[in-house]
């Protein structure tokens, strides 16, 4: 078993790899740029290593840098977690050139899968379902503009080179698309360093449903079943739940098959997720293959009893899958909300600053997988994910209920994040209900929003008397706090506000 | 003294007493009594007739009070502001409204008026790349635009002036 | 259901039983005293009324302020933790007659089961077999040295009116008997109210087991397997475990009937826990039954996927037991280390002072029970338990690996704690082998303490290179901390420390 | 700047440069590099040749060194204290360690003692009831009791002087 790994990565999935292999009796070794010298994953590692400067490109990016300390270092094997170098090609040879196990697939894979052109062409040749689309990223825009006329509007513009929603963009009308391909291409370009976009039919009604799926190097290959994913804003996933409100037994039984020959198709190894979008009449298309691991694993986690990073390392070592298919079941129902540094009264704005004031919910079921202290500054060069709140119950009822108690607990002072939003989806009676599909947040959003700027008598009285009480206190004690600032005009930011929506 | 509490849609009026650390707030139909302890700078635990609050009071913007995480809106007028306000006061601000500024640091990316070009409220006025995501800025108002602050590529601190609407 | 429940105690459990009546939409009463007005369950609950000053006996055991309370209030149920009012016969009395549910078994089986002697004396009518000992409290000092001598030395000295190791000492000769016996009484007065003390036979190598009971109010009993907690330290337990590594699938069988037995034969209903010691020839004789929720119960809701406080709010509902005998599994292992306010390089003496740091550990199979926050005041008035690690994993070994990765991410920065000391007993190899016994620390106490005062050059080296880098930052801005005392001669006390030991 | 790093049996010479947040610190054996940087009052986040700590430094008691969550006892000697001690300052100061003084907040239950008694090492002084537990402090070294500074029934401050033993 690996002695040392570096973790290529920051925030709450650092955190998350390196708890599981100090678990496993594992070193780690952490890597960081200047904006990150105090941030948690530097505090928890055993090493610690600057690689240059706050932008990504100076430092999470370069992987040249990272090779160095992998060797200066004495790394066994390096994960590179989610986003930054996960799902490139190029590093993941590198690294295995220079005699360091990559704790991910063969960079083959990588290439087939991770490039979702590459992909689509790839599962044409099997039996897995795919959506329809262009086979290659744009290169000539009014080719692209044809093939989208003929798969008919609406169309999905999508990057080639990563997820999460980055440079993705819905286009309604023929003259939208042009504008719409060249800012996907920029905003793809800036987060993955790959401007490469392609078009995508866009279905009525769908469900993303993802399936988690482990390969070992031995040719055996499990599914873990599916994550629920339909809720997203600005076409990024906030809550995803496991199992899935909205298929049953055999479809299950189906997709898992298809994930799996998906993964076989590919000759993949390690752990990975294959997307699926389920349309109403319970159709469904391949989408993607994310070869890493998601942001939303920890559901998978939760109802199955699995390490899914533990498996990760495993693999990568050599060692056969510790579990078989006949082996995976589903024990209740976990949820998770992502806790972003976003304002989500101001169509989530990211908010940046210092987190005043922190309590972190806790109890029975409940997880929070994150990389936040008090005390810490919330910078704006990473993604805005604080972290991910994990609830797990014997069924869906208790685990909502369960997320909806924890949400409450949780306090995050001095910036804006989505707790209140997470909540309010929580709360809404058509997610209570269960099927609901991708549509949800458009179709609810005033509804959700109005929870988040609507407020009971009572709490407009705390609201009111704690702030009389504030600014009686702080006139009274000046030299204590240094922001005793000229009593601002109240009414101008609130006017602006009101303007704002 | 007497203060009106707004928020969104609601306003209410109240007198409020001090004694310590205890308020004695009296609306029309209901007399309350709330106690505010500091549990940490800027943060309170709060007694509303026994009711139990975490309330949040964020150092620059004192209007937006977290209620047991909930950000509220909510501001409170004395006796001088709303005198002020019978004044006329509040339109002559409004033009201020115009000032865009912004919410985060990032870097401007691309701008797409000049000064003396005519908006629509709700139409883009800048891109602006913050947290790897690239943040469209709209008009908070129709107008023309008086004053750019900034150019295209220049990297800006939170709160910087970039579009004046007049 | 009940729509309010006043929680008639503080600290973890207050919290813990909160946290799961707001899941199931119960609104959570408070009470406090004025040490508490800004402890961690106040803020949590809905409502929150003051009931007197710091000591216990003026607030938290003045049970008709408690009422008054719960009339105001209008509570539909009382719950009474653990501790405190919790196995008190007259309070749950009252709470009923005042046509309010008290949240735990009928008075008459608190009466006999909570009154240690009481409960033996009803045991002996049982098949259970019972371990030798006074059947009455101690009234002559002189009859009672007699029946020691009898049982023979050594004999235990135990609190009729509580448990949790207070007012319990061991003596091994006559001549020490009468002295123990006195310190014992003072110790259970002021911790319970009630002076009066037993003497028990004290076993060779015994494990202390005991059984999570559950029972309706229809006469399902049923049991929720044992859970280990031999070690232990002033005879107060520090880290319990389930399943215990002694006991097999028969014995447990057995020794699960013996609590169902017991529980029935006092018309039990409610969550409860029949206390065993087992020999090491795997004899069980009935210790005690503990007529409430007890502080380890979350090792046993980890490995059944229960909620226990959940099962006990619906069964004072008079609902029937959710879960049958044969449906109650064991899924993995629980490992639970108590995190108490004192210096285990000390004797464990309490330890006060504020929380200047806190990070509280999380991530997969992570739990923590607690009621700490950074910047909190830790008074001498109250049991110093912090609050409870229990961590998770599919086998023994997992969940030690992943119980010591959570303690040494675990930093409570101000005060002193047992966190290091439950490392050193996790990573102890007898601990690690499995089958150890009460004896345990006694044993290995020196090597124990040995690894919390023997440091690497390492260690060292970052103490001290980061204190005088400290001693050179705080001169250099004198005004900005308000603790730049003159530098007090460092070795003093270092002397002194040696000179304690 | 020459330094003497002590810790229970363990003793190391060491020399410290200092150049902002970094420590240059040569041992016999060694040259290491630590940069300290503060991430909470008294609370450092510590990379010593790349390897990462958190490490406190408590406030009234400097000796004591949280590394990681566990407690560290280090004294750390200059020239001038090591001077001092050359000259027999530290044996000067032994009979001070026969003072005992409260570590916690606490009530006086018992005094086992009077002014004028003899104690031997270990044997108990007085019991203290706090937190719930009644507390035996012992006698850390033997000799004659010298004052008494309280009585039974008197509730103490931590750091409290209880008995002076000479």
């Amino acid at each position: 078993m690996f002695k040392k790994i570096l973790v290529a990565n920051r925030g709450e999935i650092a955190l998350r790899v390196m708890r599981t292999c100090r678990e496993m009796g594992i070193e780690t070794i952490a890597i960081f740029s200047e904006a990150d010298r105090t941030a948690p994953h530097v505090l928890f590692a055993d090493e610690a290593y600057l690689i240059g400067s706050a932008p990504s490109s100076e430092s999470y990016l370069r992987y040249d840098k990272i090779l160095d300390v992998a060797k200066i270092a004495k790394a066994d094997a390096i994960h590179p977690g989610y986003g930054f170098l996960s799902e490139n090609t190029g590093f993941a040879k590198q690294v295995t050139e220079a005699g360091i196990v990559f704790i991910g697939p063969p960079a083959e894979a990588i290439k087939t899968m991770g490039d979702k052109t590459m992909a689509r062409q790839s599962m044409l040749q099997t039996n897995v379902p795919v959506v329809p689309g262009t086979e290659e990223p744009i290169n000539d825009i009014k080719e692209a503009l044809q093939i989208a006329k003929d798969i008919g509007f609406p169309v999905l513009i999508k990057a080639a080179g990563g997820g999460g929603g980055k440079g993705m963009r819905i286009v309604e009308f023929a003259e939208e698309f042009s504008d719409a391909v060249s800012r996907a291409q920029r905003e793809s370009q800036s987060a993955f360093g790959d401007g490469r976009v392609y078009i995508e039919k866009y279905l009525e009604e769908p469900h993303h449903i993802e399936f988690q799926i482990l390969a070992d190097q031995h040719g055996n290959i499990i599914h873990l079943n599916e994550r629920e994913c339909s809720i997203q804003r600005r076409y990024q996933k906030v809550i995803e739940e496991s199992p899935s409100p909205f298929i049953n037994v055999e479809l299950r039984e189906k997709m898992g098959q298809a994930a799996v020959e998906t993964a076989r198709s590919c000759n993949y190894f390690g752990a990975g997720t294959v997307e699926f979008l389920v349309d109403k009449y319970k159709n469904f298309y391949f989408l993607e293959m994310n070869t890493r691991l998601q942001v939303e694993h920890p559901v998978t986690e939760m109802i199955t009893g699995t390490d899914l990073v533990a498996e990760q390392v495993r693999i990568a070592d050599g060692q056969v899958l510790s579990i078989k298919q006949e082996e995976v079941t589903i024990s209740g129902h976990a949820v998770e909300c992502r806790i972003y540094a976003e304002d989500a009264a101001q169509d989530f704005t990211p908010s940046t600053g210092k987190i005043i004031m922190l309590q972190i919910p806790n109890g029975t079921g409940t997880r929070f997988d994150g990389a936040i202290r008090q005390g810490m500054e919330i910078t704006p060069y990473y993604d805005p994910l604080l972290g991910k709140l994990i609830c797990w119950a014997k069924d869906r009822d208790s685990a909502l209920n369960r997320s909806e108690r924890a949400l409450r607990e949780f306090y995050i002072g001095g910036i804006e994040t989505t707790i209140q939003f997470c909540r309010s989806v929580i709360r809404h009676p058509v997610f209570r209900e269960g099927p609901y599909d991708t549509h949800f947040y458009n179709l609810y959003k005033d509804e959700l929003h109005a929870e988040l700027t609507t407020f009971t008598e009572e709490v407009l009285m705390v609201a009111g008397g704690t702030l009389h009480h504030h600014q009686n206190q702080t006139k009274h004690s000046s030299q204590t706090t240094g922001s005793t600032k000229p009593s601002r005009s109240s009414w101008v930011t609130s006017q602006q506000r009101r303007q704002d929506k | 003294m007497k203060y009106e509490i707004n928020s969104a849609d609601q306003s209410f009026e109240v007198d409020i007493q001090i004694e310590n650390d205890r308020l004695i707030i009296q609306t029309a139909s209901n007399k309350l009594t709330l106690e505010a302890i500091q549990i940490h700078r800027g943060v309170y635990s709060v007694l509303l007739n026994n009711r139990s609050f975490v309330v949040g009071v964020c150092a620059g913007n004192d209007e937006k009070i977290n209620v047991n995480g909930t950000p509220v809106f909510v501001e409170l007028l004395d006796a001088v502001h709303l005198h002020l306000r019978e004044l006329g006061w509040e339109s002559m601000q409004e033009t201020k409204a115009g000032l865009v500024c912004t919410q985060i640091p990032g870097l401007i990316t691309r701008i797409f008026h000049k000064v003396g070009d005519e908006v629509i409220e709700g139409e883009p006025l800048f891109l602006m790349e913050a947290m790897k995501m690239e943040n469209e800025i709209k008009a908070p108002l129709s107008g023309v635009i008086q004053k750019i602050s900034v150019q295209e590529g220049q990297t800006v601190d939170k709160g910087t002036n970039i579009i004046e609407i007049g």
